[in-house]
């Protein structure tokens, strides 16, 4: 499973993509690793307005998660 | 219908010249160009981040939904990420439609829709450090004219 | 700021190629081309007659009013004028401004101008002969959204 | 003093400029020799929306005329 961070999430992490193998088998389960390893990032991670993708679709509240998928953390965008 | 990422400079005019070539029905092309600005200096360069695979998709989606609101003849967005300098075209977006009110209100929606819910991250350096740049209020309030039933 | 009365054919993206160039302030430029429709055989050509010396003088007057009230940085008018075949531009108008909304408003509001009050007269050749062309009920409303005291 | 007719105010007339030397001392003057000559163009001057230009600027109501001056009739505009 591919985990890809974006804008300032990535800053505050120090990272911007990261392989888990196994992964989790949750979304919840994704985010309460990520904030093990790094509270300042858990708490960014559930900041408002950051969306999550799974396979490059948004989805809203929990979601299952399998090995080989990619799940990317959205902080608000901004184009133009 | 056409969006495209790109790294590189691109020309708004000669795009501009693509798009209205060959158009006998469609009467009006409205058209935006957005600069990064040197905010007197203030900014010394603009750099954006893309999530490719993701952002033309949702970009695509929501020419999709424009089309058909405002019944478009065609659309094109181009939108640049990556390093930018002060001067340099962003983004483009142009639209074509039999008239020009449903020409000038799409291509305002796509731009509002831009600034504040298209998959790009903002980042603006300058001599006093760097800093990512979210929606403003005013975006926020732009892009919410669209959301109620009112309009086209 | 810039108004251009032409008899030949002109190229939009030259123009707005130009009038980018160079802009480090202005973070927006919204344009419109307004191209002669074919209107599926209806319509052969499209003959418009300008007063030289008064139509230029009166789009300034109009261009320097709505610089004025937008806060633009610049402004474009190109119009043609004799006989213009389908597809072919008939108009052009770009704006400058520090942001989208001013941009936007301003060409709108110059495009409402020029459709309905700017010194020109129209006539549609076609098939079944030819017809004078007036402000339709809806371009008068479109430009009287301008008047009152409402908007910027 | 040159009378400058556009868009459908020369068609109607049959001509787009004409001199009239000594020029009518007023705009009623000149409308009424107008429409003495071409009753349908004198009904077609004073039709809805129709404005005049003296010497290039737009005048309302009534208006002086001299020597040399240009007068120009301008039905509805629609220009883009």
């Amino acid at each position: 499973m591919r985990v890809l961070l974006f804008g300032r999430l990535a800053d505050i992490a120090g990272w911007r993509e990261r392989t888990l193998d196994p992964p989790p088998a949750t979304l919840a389960a994704l985010r309460a690793r990520l904030a093990d390893a790094d509270a300042a990032l858990g708490e960014a991670l559930s900041g408002k307005g950051v969306q999550v993708a799974v396979d490059k679709e948004i989805v809203r509240g929990e979601a299952q998660l399998r090995r080989g998928c990619e799940v990317a953390f959205l902080p608000p965008m901004s184009g133009g | 219908m056409s969006v495209r990422l790109t790294t590189g400079p691109f020309e708004p005019g000669a795009d501009l010249t693509r798009f209205c070539a060959g158009r006998t029905e469609s009467g009006a092309v409205a058209s935006f160009v957005g600069l990064a600005r040197a905010e007197a200096g203030a900014a010394t360069a603009l750099e954006l981040e893309a999530y490719p695979g993701f952002t033309e998709v949702e970009i695509g989606r929501m020419v999709a939904r424009a089309t058909e609101r405002f019944g478009l003849h065609d659309a094109l967005v181009i939108h640049r990420h990556g390093a930018i300098a002060p001067g340099e075209p962003i983004v483009m977006v142009a639209t074509a439609a039999a008239h020009r009110r449903e020409a000038f209100e799409a291509c305002d929606y796509l731009m509002d829709y831009l600034k504040s819910r298209a998959p790009f991250w903002k980042k603006e350096h300058g001599p006093a450090g760097a800093r990512w740049i979210e929606p403003t209020a005013r975006d926020l309030d732009d892009v919410a004219r669209w959301d109620g039933g009112s309009g086209p």
